[in-house]
């Protein structure tokens, strides 16, 4: 007992430190794609803290209060589902208690939350930004969930420990081999979860100042970034163990999440910004095809 | 054939005939006063055909005097007169319906009777 | 000798009002009503005396000679019992409308009184030519009252009814002479003696008279036009009367007539039902309206005498005809356009009873004759049978309508308060007599459900939705009124629904509780719409599931084409998508709690219905299982979208009603204990929260009197706690884990992997995640963003709507973090029903396990609330103290908003989705059915050119009948 | 092109003043009566449908505000400008909000500015750039501008004051050269 | 509608970890997106992969609720304080103003224009002082490094200064915005 609130602990702190140190390594990186020096990596940590150490900061009622906890709560819900390391059960935190559509659903915890606390901000842009994002969020969950039932279904389970196991005959044993398809599809449908570009009109600080947050300041805020960071991080590792085989250490964890980081990193400082219905639509289209062909491919 | 048989069926044909001609005359005719006539004429062609349904051959007129013993069937004649005071009645009626519908829509076309329809 | 006097009083009334001044009205009226009223003792005690009131028998009958000697000569009268109750009811019906003659035409009460007269008579005559005899004096009588009525087209109705009494009376005479040339005899009896030629001849000349003067379909032109033109006293008094005569006349004369087959009654009132419903649908006017209707009662007679014998034949007419009768006496008298009042006033329901009567909705008395009669038809002529009931539904159709239209003209005064509340008491009373005659066929036990857990499952959700609609009943706004009276019958009725025992106690419970709602829904303010369409769809669903039951052959339901149409009517009350027109317009049109109840509570009746037909048809798996499913994935998708750009509150609730019923039927299509699982388990779970959401909606209506996105917004300041039981709700429903409604989606989606549905499955889950659009949608558009300066007077809803909300989003919650309390008492009674497939879910004390997922709802619950309780409690304590600023302190680009109003983002909420969305061909349901809708209107014009308006067609059209039916007899020998 | 339409306005309107002329640029001068028919005739005969501008000049001297209209026809690449001179006290133009609705806004500006009133434009009056300004409109001449800027800001931090006249006349060879500025300061 | 509760006072009383918030608040300057005049084009550049503000941690935010520093770049007419001072009383505390030009500092060339005002420091804490008319990309910078030192050191006290001494800055803002109808305090 002692020792699950030990490992829940060590997770939870690991995905913190480790998603604000990703992200500051991310914008170090886009830095360096635009031919910027760029900020150091340790950035993040000295935002989140200044922002937390702000002295004052106002609020617009229950519901804008109680976003960010939400947020934070929806992260670590996620978080612990998913089973850190493979073959240390310890680190399987709760996954016990639900399956992949469990994760499914409670990655939405945070995001209604979120959206929930910009409503009550009264601002325009945060629920213009709320109305993009809601409708990004249900065109690439078609996607994704096409990809996690063809992997689910084609592995016979849906506890994401049997999924990791199924994956630890070696590399070629990975889903993103088995079912390639459904891994580019999951793929396509990561950059939006991330907000990554050509997805990021959500938060698009040029028309809809920085969208949902809008009138976020101060502590709110930090705690705002700090859930994104511990969400990401969680993200990742689901993925890491629906399609890249788990980690088998906390070695080889890192550097899988911070492989796949990259991903969305370099893509999003790559493209330009889809409008929302064309991304809509290109979510529709792309990613949710791909994933289709290893959903047929496991019925049949 | 007997000219009493002559008669007999004579009386039928005569009163289907004005049964036909009546019929045909409400079908084609306009006026709303030759409809009411041509129904006068069949209601007297049914009349004839009601008196013809109980006449027996040879027979005198159910005008019960000492001298008569064979009389037709009297009741269609006691069912004509009935007949033909009703039918005088209804004729009564539909002129005077006729003549004042022809004054409403001003004229006794019954063509421009048509403002109830479908 | 002194029974006759119950015909003959009024010809005396009648005569001694001829001859009173006419400046007497005061005592002409006194003349009426002392012998209206004698004759009306006079007929009850006869009808006591023959045992008249037990429907059972109706054989007595008491025969007496007036005048000198024996018929001929003599007029002779056979009273009978059945014609005793006829007689009654042609007296009431004179003595409740007398008055407003004297009042407007005083001179006409002779001819009333001669048109009573003529009437009784042509009901007890036995003879031939007396019958004539009082066909002529009912002519004249007709003819004079509408010409003295004070209508713009009276001239030209009377003279029509003349051209076709010309007819008749040539026709008829014609028959005589043959009749008597070969019989010599006039009595009725003598028709069956007839063979050979005569018997043809007389057949078709009778038939053919018959047919005119009933107005059946093809030769209905006249009476349709007399309808529409004679004013609607005269028309009522004449529905009530004469018509009731004429089609109780030729009751008597049909089964006598020497036709060979009398099935050719019922093929010419089969045909003739539908196309003159087909047409009736495009009538415009009210008298015409009504006059179509009568002719569809007036074929039902001939499908009567052409199926049907003997004793049931006797009961079966004259329970409709009567009744049906008295229905339209009430609708013309009611039906008159004098005063423009508001809808919804005592008038819907004064007019509603007739409908209803017309229509046969239980528990009123026609219901019963009808349901013996169609089950009669059902098990012996088929086609017949589809027809009729074809032909009666579109009645119903264009009568809602006429409701719908009409009743808001009714003025109550028109029809006065006392003959108001006798004629309700009357058919109150009629009502409870009928009832009991049938009462023996009710079945109560319960016995088409099997398993008792499933049965008390659905008697708590009926009654406990129920009664959380009943505290919030008086909190109304507006010109809403009072409904709680039909809520609650509608509510007592679905209570009763699971113990139904066999096909007809369901039938009737079923139609009792949807139109004891449509009163209700009448009740809101503009709700005619709403209460149309849901009393149109109420009522095609109503006929489905008669079908079913009837085609059954006694057994609740049999597989096939009876458990199909039963489907077929579960799917139209539940909304699914193309029926979802209902849902829409009904829903948001409902006052107060109503459309809580209707959606929370009364569309669970049809998911009984699915979960009977089911379970009787095949013991679980409906061969259409993988349609049904599939019908209910699309309709969970496409209400979704639809709810996502719904612009007002209510609106939304009722797409996403549809939505989310759309899992049911998936759940339910999938046959296996895990789908039935799913589904009831979402069916508990979807009462749960539509309730609380549509009793939240109604909160907001009733503190700021709209539900338009558009005037809302900003409630959370002044409404908390509605808005935390609506958070709830939302959080449930959108199936985010903690609370209840995930569990319903999980079980699920488990169930259509088992079964290898993976595109269903594909389908139902996009559409959950759609519904994070609508959800949002709803919270945002009423609750969050700006408060408009409109609604700053707004407070918290009352408690008597806010403590079922409290009580429902607690059940949520307990629902949520212990689903075992539900599965544990679910999962076993599916196990014992033998037609499921697949495995159980395991449940082992708070995990649930299937084959291929893991489930602990306390454990994720536990955890969620440690996280956020930690979160908060660190908040709390860390000394952050923000300061609540003022709505409209938002960063602006440094302006100041102009107004709240302006900085709500409202419209066209999902703009982007909608332009995503705008390479669908917009194929609107409402096109589809304005599609049916027109082609049946082609239909209804093509039939309705027959009756050109032009008086000598009318002839033309009998003279044809008359000619085709000779070479019909004729070829059939 | 540009002649065609002079020709016509000196038929129509006989009190004409040529100001300036080229070979698509037409500025004249009428009466301060005849300046909507010119306006008008411009826009419906000789097809200069778009407004560019309204513009006013103060000449306090002359005792007048000029109201210049530049009107431009853009598929014959003309501009016109009829300007005309109305008197200084209470001075009022008609406006041409209705016939073009962009007028509104430069008559707003004009109001703000000169005080010119234009009686038709309903949205005369509010606010355009000023915002609650109470002293006389600050483009008039007699408005000082220095002394209420004095009066409302503050005295000016003191600083060394150049006449640039006279700063640009003694090294206006030097200020002409490109360089000029530096060589200045390497002095 | 607006909050309607004056600030409260901050005092002096030391954070826990002054010295590493004040690390942190110097490292991570987060601009509102506001160009107030002129000068603003010169904040563009510094975006750039040429001055790269972004390795001081110098980000622009697009709401004023997050940031921590106001530019005022260049002349700042009555009608722009208005908002500007609406944009700085929005963001949270502690914040820094940083003003560019000479215009901000005596009114530069616009010193005696009727709708430009001369001296920003008695409207609003003016914390750094950038000269030049504009100020390079580069001085910019240099602005920023020094207020970066002054955050360091504790200096940077502006926006103490403005709560303690409203009514002052109140009455200074009230005398030259004529039609005064901002929320007496703006959060």
């Amino acid at each position: 007992m002692l020792s699950n609130i030990m490992s829940i602990l060590l997770t939870v702190f690991t995905a913190l430190v480790w998603g604000l140190l990703l992200g500051g390594i991310s914008r170090t990186v886009t830095a360096k794609i635009h031919g910027r020096m760029g900020p150091r990596v340790t950035q993040n940590f000295i935002d989140v803290w200044k922002l937390f150490r702000k002295t004052s900061s106002i609020h617009h009622g229950g519901m804008f209060w109680l976003a960010p906890m939400f947020r934070i709560t929806g992260a670590i819900a996620v978080l612990l589902m998913v089973p850190v390391v493979v073959g240390q059960n310890i680190t399987y935190n709760m996954s016990f208690a639900g399956d992949v559509f469990l994760l499914l659903y409670i990655m939405f915890f945070g995001c209604l939350g979120m959206a929930l606390g910009a409503g009550n901000s009264g601002h325009p842009y945060a629920v213009i930004a709320v109305s993009r994002g809601l409708a990004q969020m249900s065109s690439y969950e078609l996607s994704f969930s096409v990809a996690v039932v063809a992997i689910a279904v084609g592995l016979h389970t849906f506890r994401i420990e049997g999924i990791v196991a199924a994956q630890q005959a070696g590399i070629s044993s990975w889903n993103i081999f088995r079912f390639p398809f459904a891994s580019a599809g999951a793929l396509i449908a990561f950059l939006p979860m991330q907000m990554a570009y050509p997805f990021g009109i959500v938060l698009a600080p040029q028309e809809i100042p920085i969208g949902p947050p809008t009138e976020y300041s101060s502590r709110f805020l930090s705690l705002m970034f700090s859930g994104r960071a511990l969400f990401s991080v969680a993200k990742l590792l689901f993925f890491v163990n629906l399609l890249f085989g788990g980690a088998s250490s906390w070695l080889s964890l890192l550097l899988k999440t911070f492989l796949l980081y990259m991903y969305t990193v370099v893509v999003s400082s790559v493209f330009p910004r889809f409008r929302t219905e064309q991304s809509i639509k290109f979510l529709w289209l792309v990613p949710t095809t791909l994933a289709l062909v290893d959903l047929v491919r496991v019925m049949l | 054939m007997s000219a009493e048989y002559l008669f007999y069926w004579s009386m039928a044909a005569t009163g289907l005939g004005l049964v036909l001609i009546g019929l045909w005359g409400v079908l084609t005719r306009k006026h709303i006063l030759r409809i009411a006539l041509a129904f006068t004429l069949a209601d007297t062609g049914v009349n004839l055909i009601l008196v013809w349904s109980g006449f027996l051959p040879n027979r005198a007129a159910p005008i019960i005097d000492s001298s008569v013993t064979t009389v037709v069937d009297p009741l269609p004649q006691a069912l004509v007169l009935t007949s033909i005071v009703i039918g005088v009645a209804v004729a009564a009626l539909f002129v005077v319906v006729g003549v004042l519908a022809s004054r409403k829509s001003g004229s006794a076309d019954i063509r421009h009777m048509k403002e109830l329809r479908w | 000798m002194v029974k006759a006097l119950a015909v003959f009083l009024p010809l005396l009334g009648a005569f001694i009002n001829a001859w009173l001044p006419g400046k007497h009205s005061k005592a002409s009226r006194f003349v009426s009503y002392t012998v209206l009223t004698a004759g009306l003792a006079f007929v009850v005690l006869l009808s006591i005396q023959l045992g008249a009131w037990n429907l059972a028998d109706l054989s007595n009958s008491v025969i007496f000679h007036s005048g000198v000697g024996s018929p001929p000569l003599s007029i002779n009268l056979e009273i009978t019992a059945g014609g005793t109750l006829a007689a009654l009811a042609m007296y009431a019906a004179v003595i409740f409308s007398i008055h407003r003659f004297a009042l407007h035409t005083p001179k006409s009460q002779p001819l009333i009184l001669a048109m009573l007269t003529a009437s009784l008579g042509l009901l007890f005559a036995t003879d031939i030519f007396n019958s004539f005899v009082f066909l002529e004096i009912g002519s004249i009588a007709t003819i004079g009252l509408t010409a003295a009525s004070r209508c713009g087209s009276r001239w030209e109705a009377a003279i029509k009814v003349a051209l076709v009494s010309g007819l008749v009376t040539i026709l008829y005479l014609l028959a005589v002479a043959v009749l008597y040339r070969s019989t010599g005899m006039l009595t009725m009896a003598a028709l069956g003696s007839l063979s050979g030629g005569a018997a043809v001849l007389v057949s078709i000349l009778l038939l053919t008279v018959i047919v005119t003067e009933l107005k059946a379909f093809p030769l209905a032109g006249w009476g349709l036009d007399f309808y529409q033109g004679a004013s609607s006293n005269v028309a009522g008094l004449y529905s009530a009367t004469w018509s009731l005569a004429v089609l109780m006349w030729a009751a008597k004369v049909l089964p006598l007539l020497p036709i060979g087959n009398p099935i050719i009654y019922a093929w010419i009132g089969a045909g003739g039902l539908v196309l003159s419903q087909l047409a009736g649908l495009r009538a415009g006017s009210a008298g015409r309206i009504l006059g179509y209707s009568t002719s569809a009662y007036a074929s039902l007679l001939l499908v009567a005498a052409g199926t049907t014998t003997g004793a049931f034949y006797t009961r079966t007419v004259l329970v409709l005809m009567v009744f049906s009768s008295l229905s339209k006496f009430s609708l013309f008298m009611l039906g008159n356009p004098w005063k423009n009042r508001g809808w919804s006033g005592y008038g819907t329901v004064l007019m509603l009873i007739p409908v209803l009567l017309l229509a046969g909705i239980p528990p009123l008395p026609v219901f019963w004759a009808k349901f013996a009669f169609l089950k009669h038809l059902a098990l012996h002529f088929p086609v017949v049978f589809y027809a009729v009931l074809a032909g009666l539904f579109l009645e119903a159709v264009y009568l809602f309508r006429f409701w719908a239209d009409r009743s808001e003209k009714i003025s109550v005064k028109a029809f006065s308060k006392p003959s108001a509340v006798a004629g309700v008491f009357i058919i109150l009373v009629a009502a409870i007599w009928i009832t009991q005659l049938w009462w023996g066929q009710l079945d109560f036990s319960g016995s088409i459900i099997a398993s008792s857990t499933l049965r008390n499952i659905f008697h708590a959700l009926f009654a406990a939705g129920t009664l959380l609609c009943l505290p919030g009943v008086f909190k109304r706004i507006g010109s809403e009124r009072n409904y709680w009276f039909w809520l609650l019958i509608s509510g007592a009725s679905l209570t009763l629904l699971p113990a139904a025992g066999n096909g007809i106690t369901f039938y009737i419970l079923w139609e009792i509780s949807a139109f004891a709602a449509v009163v209700g829904v009448s009740k809101g303010t503009g709700a005619r719409n709403g209460a149309f369409w849901y009393a149109v769809f109420a009522s095609f669903s109503g006929y489905l599931l008669l079908a079913g039951i009837l085609l059954s052959r006694g057994s609740f339901v049999m597989a096939g084409l009876p458990a199909l149409l039963m489907t077929l009517a579960a799917l139209v009350k539940l909304g699914q998508f193309g029926t979802h027109l209902w849902n829409v317009r009904t829903y948001p049109a409902a006052p107060g709690t109503m459309p809580a109840y209707l959606s929370g509570t009364a569309s669970k009746a049809a998911v009984l219905l699915l979960v009977a037909v089911a379970l009787n048809a095949t013991g679980g798996a409906l061969p259409w299982g993988r349609a049904m499913a599939w019908a209910g994935a699309l309709t969970a998708l496409a209400g979704a979208v639809l709810a996502a750009l719904a612009p007002d509150y209510k609106k939304l609730l009722a797409y996403a009603s549809v939505s989310q019923i759309g899992y049911i039927l998936v759940g339910l299509g999938l046959a296996s204990i895990l789908g039935w699982t799913a589904a009831l388990y979402h069916t508990v779970h979807h009462m749960i929260f539509k309730m609380a959401l549509f009793l939240g909606a109604a909160s907001v209506l009733y503190r700021t009197g709209t539900t338009r996105f558009n005037n809302l917004g900003g409630l959370v300041k002044k409404m908390p706690w509605t808005f935390a039981f609506t958070l709830i709700a939302v959080i449930s429903f959108a199936g985010i884990p903690p609370l209840a409604g995930f569990g319903g989606k999980w079980l699920l989606y488990n169930g259509l992997v088992e079964a290898g549905w993976l595109p269903i499955l594909i389908v139902a889950m996009f559409a959950s995640v759609v519904a994070f659009l609508y959800s949002y949608r709803l919270l945002h558009g009423v609750f969050l963003g700006q408060l408009s300066p409109k609604n700053a007077h707004a407070k918290e809803a009352p408690l008597a709507l806010l403590l079922p909300q409290g009580i429902l989003a607690a059940s949520i919650m307990v629902l949520g973090f212990k689903p075992t309390l539900l599965l544990n008492i679910l999962v076993p009674a599916l196990k014992a029903i033998p037609g499921l497939s697949g495995l159980a879910p395991v449940i082992q004390g708070d995990m649930v396990l299937t084959t291929m997922g893991t489930w602990n709802a306390w454990m994720v619950g536990i955890m969620v609330m440690v996280v956020f309780g930690i979160a908060f409690v660190f908040y709390w304590i860390s000394g952050h103290k923000p300061k609540y600023v003022g709505q409209l302190d938002i960063g602006f680009a440094g302006e100041m908003p102009p107004s709240a109003d302006e900085v709500h983002y409202s419209n066209n909420f999902f703009r982007p989705y909608t332009r995503a969305l705008a390479f669908l061909p917009r194929i609107h349901a409402e096109k589809i059915f304005c599609g049916v809708s027109k082609t049946f209107s082609m239909l209804g014009d093509g039939v309705r050119m027959l009756f050109t308006g032009d008086g000598r067609t009318y002839l033309a059209h009998s003279l044809l009948f008359l000619v085709l039916l000779f070479v019909f007899l004729n070829g059939g020998m | 092109m540009i002649d065609k339409v002079k020709k016509e306005l000196e038929i129509r309107f006989p009190l004409l003043k040529l100001v300036r002329e080229q070979h698509n640029y037409l500025h004249v001068k009428v009466g301060a009566t005849s300046a909507m028919d010119a306006v008008l005739t411009a826009k419906t005969s000789l097809g200069f449908t778009t407004l560019q501008l309204i513009s006013a000049v103060d000449w306090m001297e002359n005792n007048a505000f000029q109201v210049t209209w530049i009107l431009e026809n853009y598929s014959e690449q003309e501009v016109l400008l009829i300007s005309a001179y109305f008197p200084r006290k209470n001075c009022v133009v008609p406006s041409l909000s209705q016939i073009w609705p962009a007028a509104s806004a430069f008559e707003r500006e004009i109001y703000e500015m000169f005080g010119i009133s234009f009686p038709g434009n309903p949205r005369e009056g509010e606010d355009f750039l000023l915002e609650g300004w109470k002293d006389i409109p600050p483009m008039r001449r007699d408005f000082e501008t220095e002394e209420y800027a004095m009066r409302t800001f503050g005295e000016r931090q003191p600083r060394e004051h150049i006449d640039p006249r006279q700063y640009i006349g003694d090294v206006v060879g030097e200020w002409n050269t490109p360089m000029g500025r530096n060589r200045e300061e390497e002095k | 509608m607006y909050c309607n509760h004056p600030p409260e006072k901050p005092g002096d009383k030391k954070e826990v970890l002054q010295k590493i918030t004040n690390m942190a608040r110097a490292n991570s300057l987060w601009v509102t997106g506001y160009g107030t005049g002129c000068g603003a084009i010169e904040l563009r550049p510094l975006g750039t992969s040429r001055f790269d503000m972004e390795r001081f941690g110098i980000a622009m935010r697009p709401t004023p609720r997050q940031a921590d520093v106001l530019i005022i770049s260049g002349y700042l007419s009555t009608k722009t304080l208005k908002r500007v001072i609406r944009v700085y009383e929005q963001i949270q505390d502690p914040k820094y103003i940083m003003a560019l030009g000479s215009c901000t500092i005596n009114g530069g060339m616009y010193f005696d224009s009727y709708n430009t005002l001369n001296v920003l420091d008695k409207y609003l804490p003016v914390d750094v002082y950038v000269m030049g008319c504009m100020p390079r990309p580069e001085s910019i910078i240099d602005g920023f490094s020094l207020l970066m030192k002054k955050i360091k050191e504790g200096r940077a006290t502006g926006w103490k200064h403005y709560k303690e001494n409203l009514d002052y800055y109140r009455e200074n803002q009230k005398q030259i915005i004529k039609n005064w109808d901002l929320p007496d305090y703006n959060w």
